[in-house]
Parts: structure tokens; C-alpha cells; sequence
């Protein structure tokens, strides 16, 4: 059945439509029951499956993250809501000690087979803390997967995906494009792998990677240089942790050329392991430096400062074009 | 005013003119003079015309997401105009109020809410910590600037705020902990306003009052009602005095509501009835304030009317100053991360200058 | 028993049995048989001869740190023990009786202290978690399993248990007001042994006892004698059964002490007085609980006797069963991170192990 | 005046000097008072500068990290102890939202001159949590600085130019050498600037980058193959955030080879970013694809397994021969 949703819309219907399929998934977090979300992507799930299994909670991330550790031992499936990305930090020392560890330290005894979601990313002229992307913080602590849709498709897939993944979910939503497009989806529950990258465009000259929000930024300054007889292999990472190297590893051994676009912090960033895989896997092809085009080293700006910080077409457009000329 | 006769405990709560204006505490009411009340009043004025004018500029879409604090003033008002020169106020980020009473210019408050850093740059001498996003961090910040005062023998104290939903977060609990055993000479004032976003103080904590929470950390707590000004300052003041005088933390829970949105992106309708939200109309900190003053011959009614127009005027030139002259500079995006700037963003902002002026 | 008769606000204290063995509280004496009584009491041995078993083996080289449990027996003993058959503990990391009566293999306890992962992997039926070892978070836990409890219909409660340093953290506060909003089952002991490490509980807080924190979460809280094995019994027990028949959670002080070291690489000379921890030594739990027993007729001295010498041949066979058996597989470093080995982990050990067949 | 000290006798005298120099300097956290941190850093300074300077607190990082900031705005200068870095997350929330972007918050009006110790790193046979790099965690983020020494001579310099520091730093120290050796080193006050690597060899095949407690143990590589003939540049990076690319990439250019050793996972770790640098600095002199030897991407295992995490010098010495040969 037709059924055209955007990526806040896709959310919410993978909720809906597993929390059904699964009787142990309860969702939880701060604003989630009555109101339904901040952005309304837990909207009418109170009402729908009662306020035992869908409820709103004291503002506390640590204790938020801390008893859905408890309630995934005790059998549930417990999908946390931490309000921005940006709030998550009380919950770390949960998220790192816990939540990434519990099944190593009890060698297999306790699985946590929980989803933490959580929207990320700048671009929506937010107080400071609101704009933050923070998937290589989380990517890189043993034990977690991270995950990152960019468009309503993916979105419902990857998060079923989760939902049903036996391991803990890290689930980064791109809030700047919550509601940017839609797509025509199926109603019903449908998985995409987590760990697997997907190729967008098939491309010979450069491979550009990136995710979430800043997908539609790169296909805009594809457009920018559709006359420019470049060949663009477009990969969507959607799954931070664990990144998916054969892929990324065999589009640059094709291309010779390396370019990721992330709007995080360079630093440590993503894009920095990226350039670690394609050295490990594919230093021989490369034709020239394998490059990352990232926000600054900074903090987010607040709004009337924002639009210097994410990467513009414009630039990731020029990026892309210094490169094929390197 | 003697705390004890307020034990949280019994669920007694302080009052000196109750939601009508009538004095119920006679002996309460502080030693403040004509001018004094004047200004209290031009304070309140000034806040909500402060608020209106951002939420119609709001629904103009000439400002950003704005928090409102219409119904709070008595709570923030109050307790700041209990604070001497040298004090220092730790926000949480809904305490207009208490910024303008501290000598916070509407400049800033202004410049914030509109999306620019220098927003949150006082002017020198105004010990104001900038807002504090992260709900209750800010408590253990107010702690530590105390116990500093207490190791240099400083006499100011500080007052620090944090809302109803604040009270469940971790960091309030440490930092009031931590301002107990070091006897940090801070007043922590929680603006209960019934909710956390939708969340109604209810869902937060099955404690009677929030005031009561003072008890695990071994020290006092009082709940005011905090739509009271005379009862908001007088307690804040006493409080004030004890921390100076060496004797710690107090824990204030200013009892009052968000007859408000929580920000300009909520819809205070999905989650509370209008006629709890009529019921706290009429002990709205305005109307009782304002009888007090009209009743004891303070108030003129004249200067009111010149008073609203002109502060509506500044506040409409000061909006207006800003509207079109904020936006962000480029390299202070860079700047101000270190003394110095590193090579690596020294790097990145040459890089980015060059692609602008380059074309784009 | 009757909580409210201990009052943790009037600093009342909870005992059954002084520190000299006489019944102070005869009501209270729990109908315990004497098969019961025994059993409790052979715990206490077996507690012992494990933690002197392993502070020799420590001090022989043949063992890694390890944190010693002499002095709080029967706060751990007698709290486990008012537990069901499907009741859920929640240790920190010191709570070698409570894990013993719910039956934890010592095997794995050793196991544990000895480096190997494989002693937090709990028998089956054995619904006890692993070690926390960052204070206070496992409290939270605690909470979520109860919530679950609620969620799912289950009668199962959970006693989680946190030390006096635990009681100033973050964590701390939110388990608690978490589990008294969703009113989960829980059972919260805080074995107040007087210090964290080198940190007196006079600095943790000056609240005048641990127990009185209930009332920031408005709910009930009590100080036990944590010496008495009988007082941290019923207190358990009466906490249990509230929590079992839906009127949520509570907080209980169990006031003991810490005998021995912190663990094998702390020296407590450096921070307490030997006087001090004479004074205590006279109120250790194993000599009143004994004296009780005896009084009593319970004890017969042959089977103590007896007892003991298969205790202490049981521990040194367990021991030894895993002193030189109990080296980390290669593999299960990998093995548990994810139900399947990601790619990268399977190369990272496909890597190692080429490197290690390769010679060195 | 000959002064032949151990990595924590250093950083002890480090601190027993400078807060001499400097009254505004405060020592807090756990067990640094009485018992003068349980690995001995701050013994005898509480009995030395009494215990308004120097104090025991209760069991709460983020309390403990929180107040130095506001002790840090009101003039003062706390130098706070997390027991073990492994204990700083729950603190995470007060360092990332508050320690690193107060400056830029206010636009300079406060800075926030405070450290942050730590103890990191295993290979001392420790519980869970007590063995952990996170030096990859802090470094990504904007405003911090992360100094980690080798040396006693570099700890001593290296702490007393980052209590001099006007930014905050987090100064890691490498437990598992804290009494490794001692060097002799000057009594009184002496600054190692902060961002500058060390050059330890010079050498023209291969450029070998690491820090902390490896640092001895890539020495021991290189002693088992001075056979080989093979010279190698070995540079101790020291501080980790802001990274020295200037020496990293002049290495690299000279050699064409690099390798980076550390103990942290390996999987967005630092050397991720130091051969993002060696691609965008020195690419066209690159020789052999640029490696890293780390950590392996699990948490690190409890005693009996810790054996295999740590890179032996068997195996650094095997990955430099494999670098140099390729
Ligand atoms: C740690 C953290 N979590 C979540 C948020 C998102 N948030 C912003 S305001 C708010 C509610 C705050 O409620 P309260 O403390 O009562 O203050 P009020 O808004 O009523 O003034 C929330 C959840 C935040 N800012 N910080
Ligand atoms: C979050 C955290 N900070 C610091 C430590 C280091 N540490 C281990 S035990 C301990 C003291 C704990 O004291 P208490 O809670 O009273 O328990 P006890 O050791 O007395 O049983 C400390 C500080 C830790 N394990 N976790
Ligand atoms: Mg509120
Ligand atoms: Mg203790």
C-alpha cells in the first residue's frame, strides 16, 4: 500500500509497527508518552500501546540509560530516547561501562538488546548543545553498533534492524532532514542490515562517502558538477559502527580516489578512520590523498553562525573537483 | 523571617501577600521603600514586555526558539534584588528576571536568544554566568565558585537556579551535596513551574515538595510561593545572610507556574488543561503585586502608562539594533576555543576564507 | 517490625541483638529454626575463611587485589538472606556473603578476583549480576529490573546494594527517585562501612545518617544495626515484602564496618586510628551472632569445629582448582563483544593468532 | 642539585613546586588529601599546603569536575584527580558541555585554567575500568588539551606548563610506568611546552610515532632488531590534543614510512588521525601504506587476558620489519 512518509514519520511507524510484533519493546525517555517527542517521533505511541510500555520519565539521561540496562537483563527490549544527541553526555558513563560491556563482562551471560535513539546534527538554528554530531565519540567504544539513516526508507529498516538486533543500537537520527522529503514505503515492518553501506551512485573517478544529513548536501554538489564529466561513486555509510570496509575498501580500489564528507568535528573525527581503511585496504590504488572535508574543530556555532560550519555544496563540490585533478 | 516555622516536612509553604494581594504575614513584609517597590514593579513590567515582544517577534519569524517567563517574575525578581553588588547569579537558561535585576543588558539577553555567542559576554562587573543549557549542570558550577570564596576569603555568595525537572538530574543532587560539605555559600533557588517541557512535576519526584529533598544533604529547605515577591525575597535574603554569615547552603523551592510555552516550539495545549492553566492566571505574580502597591498608594498610575511606553520603545530599538547587525564573524567561530588558536584551526580558517573568497 | 518506630530523622537505630550478644528487642527475634540459625552462621565462617584464605594467597603472590568483607557479614548474610527463590541481587563489588547465600559458586568468586571474566558467568538460575565497579551506577539497574518486574507482571523483587561513597553520586539519587516514580521493587542497601577507600563517611555528606536520603524521594528509609544479624534481616525482609506487594522501594542504612583493609593494595593505618577500629572490633557481628547461638543452645562446638576444616579444605581446593587453570582463552577476548564477531574483530584475531603461530 | 625521581615523584614534585609559585593552585578529588592518592601523586602536599588547598571529597567525578570550573571562573586553579581515567565518564558531561566550551561560550570572558589528572592504560593487572586509554575519547573534543608524558623529566615539565596553561588541560598519566625508572631531573620549576612532540631517535627508514607507557615498550622493539640495520625515527608525541603535525609530517617526508603504536582500541583511536595527517601532510613521500599497531577493538580484559592487548615489543618490532620490507 502507498504509503509516503518522511524520515520522522518512518520512525515513528517502525516503532509502531514492531512494537506490535514484539511485546517486549517498551519506549521510554524524557517528552516521549503524552507529548509524544520533542519532534514528535514517538507521536500517538502512548496512546496506541498504553502508558505501561510507553512513558515519560524524570529528567535524568544517566538513570534513563541506567534502567533500560536492567530492564534489558530482566527480558525487555528497552528503546531509550535521549532528547538531543547533545544530552546523552550524562548517560556516558552508562553507555561506555554498561550498556558496551555487560555482555563481555558476563561472557555472554547478559545480552542488552536495546536501542538508544537519539537526533543529531546541526543545521536547524538550535540553542547551543542542540546541533551536535557525536557518532565518533560513541563509534569507537567496543561493544556498541551505530547507526545512521538518511532517508525515510532506511530510516524504518535500519531501525527495525535494531529493534530486533540482539545487541545494543546506538540509533542517530538526522534531525535536519527529519521532515526535508519523503518516500514512498511499505507499511509493514521490513529489515536493512545493519553494518552494510550502501551504494548510492556507481562511479569510476572518486568515492565520496558520507551519512545522515549530509547525503542530500553531496548529491546537491553532484548537481553543481553533473557537467563536469566526473564519474562520483556515492556510498552511505548508514552504519558508523561497525563500518563496513569491504565495501568503502572496493569502491576506492576502483576509483584511486577518497573523499569523506562529514559535518562533525575533523579531529578524530569519522572521516579519520575512514582514511585509516582506505590506507589499510587500498593504498595501492590511491591516486591521490585520500581527503576529509568536515565542520571545523569547534563547537557548534549558534545559529547566526551556523551556515560557515556544516560543509556547503559549494564546497563539497569543489573538494570533489581539487581532488580529480590532484 | 524564621525558616523553621516552614518545615517542607509539614508541607508548609511561605506566603506574605497571598494570589489576591492581601497581606497574610503582616509582620513579613520587608523593609523596602517607595522607590524600592517602584522598581520591583518596573522590573515586572519590563520582563513580560521583554517576553511579548520576543514571542511576537517569534510569530514573525524574526527571532529564534525563545523561552518565555510569564508567570515567574515574582520567583526571579525577587530573589535577585535580594543579592548585593558583589554576588554572583549562576542561571539555568529561563531567568529574565533575574539577568535584567543583575544588570544583564537586554542587548545580550537579546543577542543570545537571536543565535550569537556575544550574547553571553557581561559586561565587566556583572557576575552573571552565562545560560546554562544542560539542565542542572550548572548547580555544581554555583558550588565551586563558593567554595573558591570560601578558600579566598571572599564575602559574596552566589545564586544559582534550576527548574522543577532539574531537581531529578544527577548533578543536583552532587552539587547540593558537595555545597553541604563544603559549606559553600550558595542559595539554590529551584523555579518549581509544574513542568519539564510536558512533564508535570508529578512524573518527576513522588517528594511531597521539592524543598524537602534539602534533608538528604543536612540542610534547610523551604518552600515559597514563588508568585509572592515579598515571600521570594525575604526568604532569598535570609538565606543570602546565612551563607554569608559561614553557615552554607540553602535550598529555596520557589513555588509557581509557566503560564507560558516552554519555548516557542511547544504546545503547552497538548499536554496541560486550560483550566489549570486559568487557575494559575489568577495567582499570577503580576496582578498581586500590583493590587499591593495600588493599595498602599505606591503606584502611580500615570507614570505606569509612560513607563510601559517607553520601556517598550527600548525594548523594540534594542531588538531592533540587533535584528539586522548579529551575525557571527568568522574567525570568532575559531577564537575563542583557546588563547591561542592552534595551528589545526588557524588551518581550517585560513582554508575556509580562501574558499570564500575564492567564489563560492 | 514497624519502620516507622526507626525514624531515620530522629536518628533512631534498628537493633535486635547488641554488640554483646543480649536481645535488646525481643518482639524481634525472627522465627528462624535452628537449621536456619546454623546455616547463617556457617556463612559467617565460610565468609571468613574465604576472605583470609584470600588475603594470604594475596600476600603470597598468588593473587591480585582483592577486596576484603571482614567486619560486614551479617549485613551482607542477613540482607541476602530474607530473599525468594526468584529475587534479584544487585551487588557493588564487596558483598562476598549475600553472593555465597544466593548461591554463587565461590569458584566463581575466585575466579573473578583472579583476573578471569569468567566469574561474573553466573550458574544458571542464579540471579545475581556481576560486579559493578563504577560506585553507585548498579543501582540503576537495580531500578530497571524492578520496573520490568512491573512491566511484565513478575513478583520477583531485587536487593542492590551500594557502599557509604556511593550514597554522594549521581547515580545514586536518580536510581532512587526513578525507583520511587515507577515504584519498582527494589530493595536498596547501603552498607555504610564508614569509609570509601580513605574517605571518612563524615566527608561524604553531613546529612547524620545515610538513611534519611529516603526522604528527598519521599520514601521510607531506615538505619540498621548492620552488625546485627537479625535487625539487617528483618528490615530486609519487612523492605521485601512492601516491595513484593506493589508499595515500591526502600532505603536502608546497614551502619557496620569495614575491619580489614580497603583492598590488599590499601594501608588503612595511613587514615584511621587503630583505637578506632578497636572499638569496632568488639562489635564485630561474628561475636555476638556466635554468642546469640550459643546462649541459645544452637551451636554445638564439634560441628564448628568440624565445619570449619572442610570450609578451609573446600576454599583451598577451589583455590587451587583455578591458580594455574585459569588463563584468558585468546578467543573469548573477542568472542563476547556482539553475538557475532564483527569483521574487524574476527581480522584483528585472525591477526594475533597468525602473529603467535609465526614464533614470537 | 641532583634529584633522581620516578614518572610519580615528578608529577608529585610538579605540583609540591608550582603550588608554591602559585597560591591560586587547589588539589581535590578522591583520596588525595590524607592519603595522598592512591598511586602517591599528591602525597604530603595536603600536610605541606593544609587542607584548604588540598582536600578529600565525596565520591562524585562530576561534582568534582564541575565545582573546579566554577572554582576556575572565581580566580582559582584546581588541579582535580579522576582515581582512574576509566572513572572520568561520569564526569563526561561536565567536560565536554562545560570545561571545553566556556571560553568560546562567553567569547573569551572565561577561561577556565584548570587540569585534570587521570591515571590510564593497563598492564597493571586491575579490576575492570582500571585499565583503560581514553586518550582518543577527549582529544576529538574543541577547547580541551590532552598531555600525556613518558618520561619523569617530561611529566615534571609537562604538568608544570599545563598548570600554567590559561586553557584547561587533561593530563593522562601512564600508570603502568609511573615507577618504571628514574631519571634525574632539576628541583625546581621547569616548563615542557604543550603541543610539541619529541624526537627520542632520529632516524631515516621508518618514522615510529607513540606515547605514554608504550614508549618503552617500542624501545625494547628497536633493541631486538638493531641487527637489522634499519634506522628508525622514533617521535613521542606527548601531547595528544592539540596534535604536532609540523614534526609528524617532516618525519614522514624524510622517511616515507610510518608506523603509530598505541595501546587504545584501535578503531577511531589516535592513530587514525596521525595517518590522516601523515596522507594530508607527506602523501606523495609515502613509501608503504601507513600502519597502526594498537589496542585490539574489545574492552580491555581482566588480568588474566591483558597479556595479549598491550602490543608486545615482539610484535612492534615484527610491524616495523614488515613496514620496512614492504
Ligand atoms: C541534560 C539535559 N537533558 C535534556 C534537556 C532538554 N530540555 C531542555 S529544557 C528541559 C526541561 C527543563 O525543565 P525544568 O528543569 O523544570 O525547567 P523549565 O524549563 O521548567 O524552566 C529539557 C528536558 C537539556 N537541556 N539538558
Ligand atoms: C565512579 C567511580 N569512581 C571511583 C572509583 C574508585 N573506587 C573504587 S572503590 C571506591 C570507594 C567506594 O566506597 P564505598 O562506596 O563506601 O564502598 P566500600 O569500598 O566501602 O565498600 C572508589 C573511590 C570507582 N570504582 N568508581
Ligand atoms: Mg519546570
Ligand atoms: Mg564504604
Amino acid at each position: 500500500m502507498a504509503n509516503t512518509l518522511n524520515i520522522i514519520q518512518a520512525i515513528n511507524q517502525a516503532l509502531m509497527v514492531e512494537m506490535k510484533n514484539d511485546k517486549t519493546i517498551v519506549v521510554y525517555g524524557e517528552d516521549v508518552g503524552i507529548e509524544g517527542g520533542v519532534f514528535r517521533a514517538t507521536v500517538d505511541l502512548q496512546k496506541t500501546y498504553g502508558k505501561e510500555r510507553v512513558f515519560d520519565t524524570p529528567l535524568a539521561e544517566s538513570a534513563i540509560v541506567g534502567t533500560a540496562i536492567g530492564m534489558a537483563i530482566n527480558g525487555l527490549k528497552p528503546v531509550v530516547e535521549m532528547q538531543f544527541s547533545g544530552f546523552s553526555y550524562p548517560a556516558f558513563n552508562q553507555i561506555i561501562s554498561h550498556v558496551a560491556r555487560m555482555r563481555n563482562r558476563s561472557r555472554g551471560q547478559y545480552n542488552l538488546p536495546m536501542v538508544i535513539r537519539a537526533p543529531y546534527g546541526g543545521g536547524i538554528r538550535a540553542l547551543e548543545h542542540h546541533s551536535e554530531s557525536t557518532e565518533a565519540l560513541y563509534s569507537q567504544i567496543p561493544g556498541l553498533k551505530v547507526v545512521i539513516p538518511s532517508t525515510p526508507y532506511d530510516a524504518k529498516g535500519l531501525l527495525i534492524s535494531a529493534l530486533r538486533d540482539p545487541d545494543p543500537v546506538l540509533f542517530w537520527e538526522p534531525k535536519r532532514i527529519y521532515r526535508a522529503f519523503k518516500q514512498e514505503i511499505p507499511e509493514e515492518a521490513y529489515e536493512i542490515p545493519i553494518g552494510k553501506a550502501k551504494v548510492i551512485n556507481e562511479g569510476k573517478d572518486i568515492t565520496v562517502v558520507s551519512w545522515g544529513a549530509m547525503i542530500p548536501d553531496v548529491q546537491k554538489a553532484l548537481k553543481l558538477i553533473e557537467k563536469e564529466n566526473v564519474s562520483v561513486e556515492l556510498i552511505d555509510l548508514r552504519t558508523i559502527a561497525p563500518i563496513d570496509r569491504e565495501t568503502i575498501a572496493q569502491s576506492v580500489k576502483k576509483t584511486g580516489r577518497f573523499l569523506v564528507v562529514h559535518e562533525a568535528p575533523k579531529t578524530l573525527g569519522v572521516g579519520a578512520e575512514l582514511i585509516s581503511i582506505v590506507n589499510e585496504k587500498a593504498f595501492l590504488s590511491l591516486e591521490a590523498p585520500p581527503t576529509r572535508l568536515t565542520g571545523f574543530d569547534t563547537t557548534f556555532p549558534l545559529p547566526r553562525g551556523e551556515k560557515h560550519y556544516i560543509p556547503s555544496p559549494e564546497r563539497i563540490a569543489k573538494t570533489i573537483m581539487d581532488i580529480v585533478k590532484y | 523571617m524564621d525558616f523553621k516555622k516552614y518545615n517542607p516536612l509539614e508541607n508548609k509553604i511561605y506566603q506574605v501577600l497571598n494570589h489576591k494581594g492581601e497581606v497574610v504575614n503582616k509582620d513579613d513584609i520587608p523593609s523596602l521603600n517607595n522607590d524600592q517597590l517602584v522598581y520591583l514593579y518596573k522590573m515586572m513590567l519590563y520582563t513580560r514586555i521583554i517576553d511579548d515582544k520576543a514571542l511576537s517577534y517569534q510569530r514573525q519569524g524574526r527571532m529564534l526558539t525563545y523561552a518565555p517567563n510569564t508567570g515567574q517574575e515574582a520567583a526571579q525578581i525577587g530573589s535577585a534584588y535580594a543579592m548585593d553588588k558583589d554576588d554572583w547569579l549562576v542561571p539555568a537558561f529561563r531567568e529574565l528576571g533575574a539577568w535584567l535585576v543583575r544588570g544583564v543588558p537586554l542587548k545580550n539577553i537579546y543577542l543570545y536568544w537571536y543565535g550569537n555567542e556575544w550574547g553571553s559576554h557581561m559586561p565587566e562587573g556583572v557576575k552573571v554566568l552565562p545560560v546554562s543549557v544542560p539542565i542542572a549542570s550548572q548547580m555544581q558550577h554555583a558550588t565551586g565558585i563558593g567554595m573558591a570564596n570560601n578558600i579566598k576569603g571572599e564575602e559574596s555568595v552566589v545564586v544559582a537556579y534550576v527548574g522543577d525537572g532539574g531537581t531529578s538530574h544527577g548533578d543536583f543532587h552532587e552539587a547540593l551535596n558537595f555545597a553541604a560539605v563544603f559549606k559553600s555559600p550558595v542559595v539554590f533557588i529551584i523555579q518549581n513551574n509544574q513542568y519539564a517541557i510536558s512533564t508535570s512535576r508529578k512524573i518527576q519526584t513522588i517528594s511531597e515538595n521539592l524543598a524537602q529533598k534539602a534533608v538528604a544533604y543536612g540542610l534547610p529547605g523551604i518552600v515559597v510561593d514563588g508568585n509572592d515577591m515579598f515571600a521570594v525575597y525575604n526568604a532569598t535574603k535570609e538565606a543570602i545572610d546565612r551563607a554569608r554569615n559561614g553557615q552554607g547552603p540553602t535550598l529555596i523551592e520557589a513555588y509557581t507556574y509557566r503560564l507560558g510555552a516552554h519555548t516557542t516550539s511547544d504546545d503547552p495545549t497538548k499536554y496541560r488543561d486550560d483550566k489549570e492553566v486559568e487557575e494559575w492566571r489568577e495567582k499570577d505574580p503580576f496582578i498581586r503585586f500590583r493590587k499591593y502597591l495600588v493599595d498602599n498608594n505606591v503606584l502611580d498610575e500615570n507614570w505606569e502608562v509612560e513607563t510601559k511606553t517607553n520601556l517598550e520603545k527600548e525594548v523594540m530599538e534594542t531588538f531592533e539594533s540587533i535584528e539586522n547587525n548579529s551575525d557571527t564573524e568568522i574567525l570568532d567561530i575559531f577564537k575563542y576555543h583557546y588563547e591561542k588558536m592552534t595551528p589545526q584551526l588557524q588551518e581550517q580558517y585560513d582554508d575556509y576564507m580562501s574558499f570564500l573568497e575564492g567564489g563560492k
